[in-house]
């Protein structure tokens, strides 16, 4: 793909090396498998609900590979474990969310430099460019990506965001994984004009429309994106064309509002597919590499089932003590008032 | 006209017999989906939609089947955005329309209570009675099914504080299917708090009666003590009444249905007789609408009251996720013990 | 100006006779003595406050111009009474929001097809869409007429608004005056990209900058807009370059934030002027026109300050009367109590 | 480290003498200009910003002379979006900022609702004390000064109720002054609540010495009936009970000043010894913090408790325009009137 942004010298655009490009691989088949594996884990019992990201692994693994951990800060929804996973975050803490542990996850959000997993719709958009701007106040070269969808679009949130950061030249690169649907909305009944990313010019910045089930098209949008925004030239809008293949999220029954067939024409080629026939083809891995990586994310997700389902309930007093920094007298009666009743049972 | 609460005090002896002959077992789901049904029949005027509302049915199911009998035009999807859903409704409603709009979870309200609070509740007020709002907004509502962040919030108190709102809560099928029908007829606009973790229950629906629809219901008559509450709290109160029985202690269980207006009278009849009083809810304590129950009853009561009036409700804290959900809800126990300390109580 | 609408056909586009361009004329005349005299009226203590739309005439008349009182309605900010007016508006009843009387104002917003004067920030821009597909879904010729502001451009719901326009095709001209400024806020800083028609596009519906000052312009540009609308090709916006000349409120002091001399040059030619000149040029008036124009404005004015200034307060009971349709025993408690210790005093 | 709330009964004897050496007479709009003024020049890393906040130094001039004297990046105006400001807020405060953003009137809170609640009051509890959320959230509130619509509105009992928030509104200059430096050190967030219809009365500030800022303070001390106040009211109140005086009443004026968390002790302790309450504020009565106030006093003082305790409140109607305000905010006979019920009260 060509770089979208003229101000982004080629120096940063050398094409990745086998080794990354067995590296997105890896990441891609460990999300892919910790990812069904969940649907199943709610199946059997493990875990009460689970968002599925099946088909958005190039959009998730191929953004957050682009990623800078020492400077950067990314925004997710509650559907971007992909994004997490290639990040380094904890699994376990990052999945407890679904197994109904602690809303928002168990992560540290700082250590990881990333958000507690929001559950409101277009809920940090905000949050994205008010970080950012707080790089350029300090003088430092951080860059949020704010991850949502074409669903999240419509929310009147991310119009003033995008309309802050551009007024400010907040250095935020806007991520949206247009998959296709929100819940049972197809795209064409929620995104008017039909492309997000064409929203950004009424703002005067950039946006891109990348192939979002191409992993490599999705990293060097991103990546050029980060360049544009740390050289102080403002935000930008990535718009990752992805179809979600599984449904919203466990809860969900998508043959109420798609047939399967409308899915196999729709979804087109598995993103996971490509990048193998790709490196197949450039000759950057062989099948002993496929079934490595294969046999890798197995043993990955076992250790996080193991974690998970090892992951008893928090203790309650935790309900009061993560309220405030400084707790208050109302409270403490009220956390007393618990202890005692708890006891008494 | 003006609504009546004096005869409110209908109690929990719908007549079995004449029931069973006219009734039928519905969930509150079904319950719901039923009034839909009926109220976009009887009335050309009226307009369904919100998040997922049209063809998937919504994501409980409230209004499955509706837009395919009922087409696109009045049962229908509308972009992700809730300020959009409800400022759409006041648009509506000036044109004549009765719009029924859903937001998808109580906690998905917040986005659109600029548009509740400055526009829905006021253009009746703001147009001198020129410009009614008979909007009824659809919000699942409380908590109590293990869900993600945002999904099990009890916004009453802030609803009920609105002027120019009216709020209502069923707490059964047979309420769930009246009272919707009830508040999509009236020219005012109502916020309708759905229970969702009762949307499956079963229950006795006489849809050919639905009783007094105002003010607040006795479903269990008692003499040593008022439980008030509402929506799913109702059915756990009635679990604790049970229980109470066993040790001798008889529970009145009223529930409240209207949180505006509130059934003040109700609160006095029940507690005059009584002489002790716990309010259960699942919102936090402070400034919950506990509080204006207690102090009604207070009012009213003052010179027969044996012991200041007790909550029992969620603390303040965020609506925890589901592994701590049933520390969060006020559970048998904790009413249990707030009935013990009103019985206890001695003037010190 | 050329129709921007290659839907909208020649047919409609007649231009103005001279008797319209008179007919604007003295509605602008009639606007600019009343708004004039409501900022004198504040300084006497007649009213408490007002918000002047000096400057704005061209663009306030000519859109309210293209208005057809039969079919469409209008929604408009605090400042639109220059619409009022053209609409033909009962102006006592409209200005006795200025002097506290009751918010939103006195007049009949359906017999008048204007919603009442709304105070939240782009707070209707929703309306119109909600209204509009109503039209659409009664099979009404009917079109919504959103009035709001270059600041109210920032704020979500109208991005909401124009979405949801969009997807449902609803026949609504969203018609921003585009003053300059925003209380103390320059449109430069407030509405990134520069305009707020440019942003149509990303909802793919026309959007059109047009010289707001230049009443016949605005007139043709909304006329078309409407033609637009009603053909049900959706919804259209129409920006109108205009200048706020005045304070943004009689509490303003524009002093603290733009000199007399920005003012001068960004101001431009004052729209009435432009328009005398141009009936002059075409022949189409004199002076005894103006004289008569501007004679017939002052015994306006004369009538409605009369009518204010006899327009007493409300009694209380309204407070209660008109909360709802069906009043409840708590209110009627509360109405009782109040009328009771009213009395008591 | 939790906040006191035992030793906040300091009596209205701010001392005199000690006062006059240290003390400046400021308008409530000085002593908060002056207070943002320091803030800014102590902490380095906080920023004020909002609609207007900038060169014009805000509608009501808070911000005066502000961003001329700390500079661009520290005071800025802002596009017109309360939800992008608070949004923008949040992001602030997860990068380390303590920001002190403003909605211009309370009414514009509103579209502001849902990044507050689920988002600023959240995020320290979300992310399990590792986002503090640092915000002191400035909104100029109440009635009183014949604005446009939702410039008058009170929206306490909202803020209260929001588990997260803490909730405080000054009544003269003196506690503006050091309750906004009190609020902007604490690391959890802060909705302040300026009474705008104060704004420009004048009061001695002692800048030295800002007493107890946590809890309740007693601007009057009395014998006979506590009453109840904050913001505006304040200082009504303070003239209702001068009236009272002549008639031989002693009145009790407690300034809540926190209304989240509320000084539970300082209600006890307060008509633990007049035995007789009555609560004032602006907002409409039902589901009004007047409510939890009511009830409070009720739980700790039932055995003591004279009559039942008053409400004098906003009606439940909306906020009305300027020729009606009077009739709309509790005046001084209304108060007067609610001591009367409250002193003539009969057991029956
Ligand atoms: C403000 C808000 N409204 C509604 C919801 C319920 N909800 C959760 S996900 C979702 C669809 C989101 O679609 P999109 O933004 O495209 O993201 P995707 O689920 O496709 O990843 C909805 C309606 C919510 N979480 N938040
Ligand atoms: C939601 C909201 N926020 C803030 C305000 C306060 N306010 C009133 S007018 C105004 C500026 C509006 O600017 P613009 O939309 O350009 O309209 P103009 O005043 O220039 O006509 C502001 C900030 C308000 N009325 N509503
Ligand atoms: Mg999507
Ligand atoms: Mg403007």
């Amino acid at each position: 793909m060509d770089s979208f942004l003229p101000a982004v010298a080629a120096a940063d655009a050398a094409p990745l090396a086998s080794e990354q490009l067995r590296e997105l691989y890896s990441l891609m088949a460990a999300v892919r498998y910790l990812d069904t594996s969940a649907v199943a884990w709610q199946r059997q019992g493990i875990i009460p609900g689970y968002a599925p990201e099946l088909g958005q692994e190039a959009a998730q693994v191929g953004s957050a590979y682009a990623f800078d951990t020492a400077h950067d800060f990314a925004f997710p929804t509650y559907r971007e474990m992909g994004v997490a996973r290639t990040m380094g975050v904890d699994m376990v803490a990052y999945m407890s969310t679904h197994k109904a542990t602690w809303h928002g996850g168990m992560y540290d959000p700082l250590a990881s430099r990333l958000a507690p997993i929001q559950a409101v719709v277009a809920g940090s958009v905000l949050h994205a460019v008010g970080w950012a701007h707080g790089q350029t106040l300090s003088g430092e070269p951080g860059v949020a990506l704010s991850y949502f969808g074409d669903g999240a679009s419509s929310q009147g949130d991310v119009h003033e965001a995008m309309n802050f950061a551009a007024v400010m030249k907040a250095p935020v690169v806007f991520f949206i994984q247009n998959n296709g649907w929100a819940i049972s909305v197809p795209t064409e009944r929620q995104v008017a004009g039909g492309s997000v990313a064409a929203r950004a010019a009424g703002y005067g910045i950039p946006g891109i429309q990348v192939d979002g089930n191409d992993v490599v098209a999705v990293y060097e949008a991103t990546r050029d994106a980060f360049a544009h925004c740390r050289a102080g030239n403002g935000p930008v809008v990535v718009e990752a064309m992805t179809y979600r293949r599984g449904p919203h999220s466990t809860a969900d029954d998508p043959g109420r509002y798609r047939s399967l067939d409308d899915e196999r024409i729709d979804a087109g080629k598995d993103p996971l597919e490509r990048l193998r026939e790709r490196l197949l083809a450039v000759g950057a891995a062989d099948d002993a590499f496929f079934a490595a990586a294969h046999q890798a994310a197995r043993i990955e997700e076992e250790a996080i089932r193991t974690g998970i389902e090892a992951l008893g309930p928090r203790p309650g007093t935790e309900m009061f003590d993560f309220v405030f920094q400084e707790t208050t007298p109302a409270l403490e009666n009220q956390a007393t008032r618990w202890r005692e009743e708890s006891e008494h049972v | 006209m003006s609504e009546s609460t004096t005869a409110t005090l209908e109690t929990a002896t719908r007549n079995e017999a004449t029931t069973k002959t006219q009734s039928t077992r519905l969930s509150m789901q079904q319950a719901l989906n039923r009034a839909l049904d009926e109220i976009l029949s009887a009335d050309p005027r009226t307009v369904v939609f919100g998040e997922d509302c049209g063809q998937l049915g919504g994501v409980f199911r409230i209004t499955d089947g509706l837009q395919a009998k009922h087409g696109e035009s009045r049962v229908f999807d509308t972009p992700l955005a809730e300020s959009g859903i409800l400022g759409m409704s006041v648009g509506l409603a000036m044109a004549g329309f009765h719009p029924i709009p859903e937001v998808q979870f109580d906690g998905f309200a917040y986005p659109a209570i600029n548009q509740i609070v400055c526009q829905i509740a006021r253009m009746n007020y703001r147009s001198r009675g020129k410009l009614p709002m008979p909007i009824t907004l659809r919000v699942p509502s409380f908590g109590g099914i293990r869900a993600p962040e945002h999904h099990g919030e009890s916004l009453e108190a802030l609803f009920a504080h609105v002027p120019g709102l009216k709020v209502v809560s069923p707490s059964d099928p047979h309420d769930a299917y009246h009272l919707l029908k009830y508040a999509a007829s009236r020219p005012d606009p109502v916020i309708f708090m759905e229970p969702k973790s009762r949307y499956w229950q079963k229950g006795d629906v006489d849809t050919s009666d639905g009783g007094t629809l105002t003010g607040a219901r006795i479903v269990r008559p008692g003499r040593h003590l008022t439980l008030v509450a509402w929506g799913a709290m109702v059915a756990r109160c009635m679990q604790v009444a049970e229980l109470a029985a066993e040790d001798g202690i008889d529970v009145e269980v009223l529930d409240l249905r209207w949180l505006k207006p509130i059934d003040a009278q109700a609160l006095a009849t029940s507690v005059g007789k009584t002489r002790r009083a716990v309010v259960v809810h699942e919102a936090p304590l402070t400034s919950g609408l506990g509080a204006e129950v207690a102090q009604l009853i207070t009012q009213s009561c003052f010179d027969t009251l044996k012991a200041p009036v007790e909550r029992v409700t969620g603390f303040d804290v965020p609506y925890p996720s589901g592994d701590l959900e049933d520390e969060y809800i006020p559970n048998i126990d904790r009413i249990l013990l707030g009935i013990q300390r009103v019985l206890e109580y001695r003037r010190g």
